[in-house]
């Protein structure tokens, strides 16, 4: 962030694939993708693409991890070696350890397992091309893939990233975009209930731009998250 | 489901009503990775999985001064099944790895000779990961295919004058000048039946995965399964794969 | 202890008699690790954190040839609590050494371009490792806190006429030109606190951690907890965390 | 493999060490020769040398892994770091991973555990000399091995290489054949019902090939299945 | 070891830093100073630092491990990654490991945990700045810390390192004297009993060289142990 | 088992009949193992062990430019025992390994200045590894004794125009100009013997492994055990020791 902050990433009021600084690319989902799991979801944002897939409730082994009183979430963010430009060598490393934390805490305030007790929801999010904004596509894919499992939920989650780049504030960064910006922002919301499950903030920031910048992804959210519920609400169609 | 399975092909059936010697349907996307240099998609049935890959530069092996690197790597991603778990590759990721790589590498499929940059110096390495979403039974023969065509769309990328690559810049296609296609034909007792359904794998007596090159010349071969196979019925199999293969084929343009 | 703790925030109170905007008792020791190039000791209420920097001579990163390295590590010794085990860093370690390294490298509290031996060869690269020695909460500001000051007494080492690093004898400061401090809020119901003890950690709804310099800008920031914050929430929160940011500044000389 | 096909190994009608073609090295095997198992063997090909021994039948932990209907075998392949001629580091790498796979796959057929539910028998293969086919020295050894260690078996398990070099099918492959040949097979046989419990092929070969290498390692495993007969029925008559 | 001893250590009868060969260099105790733990100490022979603390007796998982008669001790040594010239990566090496063991073996016989059954008692030593003697620095750390935990104890456990350095017999080796000693020894002493529970020696000593060291080891540690105590003492007269 | 081991001993008698001082049947064969540059297989009793050597290039370390690299590693194979599990080197081998390291390198066994190829860039190194392949007691004396004889068999291999091993020609012997012996001398309660069998070692309440140079100058110490060692027994352990190093010393040719 910020190593490069003179490349003109914004000519004209455009930014370099033709967007508007408050417009995101292109967004495409899916659920029901994965018929070997509970549930599953393919969330694409632009040619970032995050497939995710649920795998319980299921008993916790080893049995000393149970919680007696609740089921828990864990979560796996993982990359895939061809998603980037030079190949990203398999396994986890420290950047995907904090991602799948955040990814889980955006996560857990929206399901609840108290009937579930000493049993584990997985939720695995692989990121398949990855080209900016990848954590936030793979909560929106978990969050759908959740819903798809049947987890019971208060709300959906739905995420998406915002920064500044060339002093302009914008929506749904790029990976060139994300190389370059001034700072950049990942928010994920439960939109029913407005609450902020997820914040993370790299780069340079007045508090001002931070409050406007909040404000867009909560804007930005809302249209997500029709998005969400009209892919759930045609899985459920098509079952019926 | 796995008793019923079983019960099935002995009376001569299969779950899905396929007939023992059908594949189930092969979807293909190419190009599906625009960050790789080579990609496809494989959905059988509702096994998916994609190929993906990737080439670099680097340092050949002082026994193949003369020769690019070939490396092949799979991932049971915990998308894909209950039963993956995540870290390191397990067994089956491994043996299916080794598998895909003998039957690209002995059949001589890349020529590497011509991935050489600078002799004993450097050279391209070409990374071929397969990446499985979802198991529904037969990931060989769905990997194997996925790698296949992943290569044959695989463009070789430029460099500059430091030799270093230009991301999204290509100079040629790789040289690929095979087509193996690698077939594995299942066993419960005497019934032999290809493209086995998750249920049905549970249940085989032996497997019998055989690559074969366009030429029809055997490139590599891995059994596995729980019981012996007779020496009259590994003939069989062969026999089988070798047709199957030639249908596949015609999948891999 | 915990139910305990609970009832007091939401009555106003705390176990320890604080107002909800006051932290703990601060003890920092400047160069406490004379092996070190820069080190600083914190003790926050009952925890101490250590800081120690090490500096050492690297190649830099080929996107960033005129840099120095930075890393970040930290190291949740099992002294410090029944709770943390042996073996390489969880995900809370992790996620802490990754917090404070964007607060230190975002701000540009280096000056990384100043750390260059020769340019696109060889740079300095400086190790920040945090080692927590006792946890009584509010491990990331009292890190953040030791890591700012271990960096202000940081001093570069000599090279001999080969560029290998003398130890013990130093050519000039570390070039550190801001001063972030990381503030984290926690919040129960409605009620917004700061410098959590253990048993409060263990009962709050959520916490933000955010990162100002010295001219009050934003320069990370980390949401953490079990429960969502409301929008009207955020804003005091961030609020808070500037105003105590200024107070905890005033000891990082 | 194929790498060097133009190298001269047959000259004459000879292989480079004066075998025949369908000649196997000189083949030597001992068991018993580890105290501390409940069973274990040495086998010989020329410079190939394994060891083996088995541990068990014995109780298996953690516990949820064990199969409440029947015992189950593990197998470890390793090679010692002083058996090649470039150290190799200590610990698994892939080909071992995969060995150890495919040598547990050729015993299992031949033993039976139904009467040991929830325990394991643990097979250990250390090739401490490589110089080719190690891995059907290794199964030769281990079938000992389990068959010392009175485990039930239906019937031993005889391995051994066979392949193509110079144009011509052999049998036994020593370590410059292998690096040298146009393909190598390896073949496990249960030699009383004649059933193939392992078969893995390399290189190129027409399918005449593949038969008429089947048949050679049929009749060599014949030959070699005698050999195991007699040093077992020498150890039991030591016993008596 | 043994490296350089052709440098000067000792001139005038006195080593690099002033001291006679028989003395230790100032020795640091405190007790408590964790109070995350049951029981802590941190202890410094010059500019070595050892920090030790204790956990448990506690429950041991997995519960395969437990011993049924009684409670077990375990042990962590470990450097902090700036304790050292060079950085050191974290996690344990091969020398850790060992010394892990050492420590565990020199403070088991002053312990006993018969009356805890199935229990773990897990002593942890951090070194954060290393100039020679860590070891037994850490000894004499966990040692106080163990008491201070309150595990029942025949004895504490006192050590120091003693050795040679240009032909001179000498006490507590700093860093560099330890890298250029003709040998250096540990040894750890249960004070009150007089038993030997650590003693290694590295490089090149004759017999009688040898029993006098362990001699001045003897009387070394009747002074730590003295320390020892009174920082004991003022714990509890503290808590009185 | 081991209690009846532990009264014999109390009683003065051993369950294999041997006298206290007396070490079991001893069999040396030398280059057991072709590929390596040097080996030797030591059955002691039913203890079995081999050593071999392998020697490579490397650069040498920083601080030691104008000397060959030593590295001993052990592997207490699952072969060997059933205690024994796969998996990386527990903490038994790994004293082990550097114990017999510290005999041979303190003792300075090797003349290590003469495995520089070019000062400063280019050494021979040495690496010794020992296989334990059964465990019936007294491991370490065995170990020591088969890499001390591995050692003398070993043969430095030549190197061709570019500095590369060629592998099976030899150019030299090691220079190997000491013949350190370890002997390990056990106790239970106020009885010293040597060469403990393996139910002998479960009762043991201390051990105490010593190396010997043939100067009779010690060279390693190494104090195992549950059990403290008064100072009167610690120098009857070293004459026990120094007098069975001498016999031992004899096999080592």
């Amino acid at each position: 962030m910020g190593k490069k902050s003179d490349i003109e990433l914004i000519v004209g009021g455009l930014r370099k694939d033709k967007r508007l600084p408050e417009q995101t690319r292109e967004i495409k989902m899916k659920v029901g993708n994965i018929v070997s799991a509970n549930g599953s979801a393919e969330v694409s944002f632009g040619n970032t693409i995050a497939l995710s897939s649920v795998h319980g409730p299921r008993e916790l082994f080893p049995r000393h991890l149970q919680e007696s009183q609740t089921g828990i979430l864990r979560v796996r963010y993982n990359m895939a070696p061809f998603s980037v430009d030079d190949r990203k060598s398999p396994g986890p490393d420290r950047r995907s350890v904090e991602i799948s934390k955040v990814i889980r805490l955006a996560l857990e305030p929206a399901i609840f397992l108290d009937d579930y007790p000493k049993v584990t929801v997985d939720g695995f999010v692989e990121v398949i091309q990855a080209d900016g904004s990848t954590r936030v596509t793979g909560i929106n894919a978990l969050s759908l893939a959740l819903a798809s499992a049947g987890i019971p939920m208060k709300d959906l989650v739905t995420a998406c990233s915002v920064g500044k780049i060339n002093g302009t504030l914008i929506v749904d960064l790029n990976g060139e975009e994300d190389n370059n910006s001034e700072s950049d922002v990942a928010v994920a919301i439960m939109p029913t209930s407005n609450l902020v499950t997820l914040l993370q903030m790299d780069g340079v920031l007045t508090k001002e731009e931070l409050m406007h910048l909040l404000d867009l992804a909560k804007k930005t959210c809302k249209d997500i998250h029709e998005m969400q519920r009209n892919v759930l609400l045609e899985k459920y169609k098509g079952e019926e | 489901m796995e008793n019923f399975a079983l019960e099935l092909i002995q009376n001569g059936k299969r779950i899905d009503k396929r007939d023992f010697m059908q594949f189930r349907n092969i979807e293909i996307k190419e190009n599906v990775i625009g960050k790789a240099e080579g990609s496809a998609y494989v959905k059988l049935g509702n096994t998916q999985v994609i190929a993906g890959i990737k080439m670099g530069v680097g340092t050949p092996f002082p026994d193949t001064p003369n020769q690019g690197i070939l490396s092949v790597n799979s991932e049971f991603t915990p998308l894909a099944s209950a039963e993956f778990e995540s870290g390191p590759p397990g067994e089956n990721a491994i043996e299916l790895s080794r598998v895909v790589d003998r039957g690209i590498r002995e059949s001589k499929t890349i020529e590497m000779e011509k991935l050489v940059i600078t002799a004993g110096e450097k050279v391209y390495s070409v990374f071929i990961d397969i990446y499985i979403l979802d198991n529904q039974g037969n990931l060989l023969d769905a990997a194997a295919l996925a790698a296949l065509v992943a290569l044959l769309n695989t463009r070789v990328p430029k460099l500059d004058a430091d030799g270093n690559i230009v991301r999204g810049e290509y100079e040629r296609k790789l040289p690929v000048v095979h087509k193996p296609i690698t077939v594995s034909v299942c066993k419960i007792g005497d019934k032999l039946f290809v493209d086995p359904l998750l249920e049905e794998e549970a249940v085989i007596d032996a497997k019998l995965s055989i690559a074969f090159r366009e030429d029809d010349k055997i490139c590599a071969m891995q059994k596995q399964g729980i019981k012996g196979i007779e020496f009259d019925a590994l003939e069989k199999m062969v026999d089988v794969a070798l047709e199957k293969s030639k249908e596949l084929r015609k999948l891999a343009k």
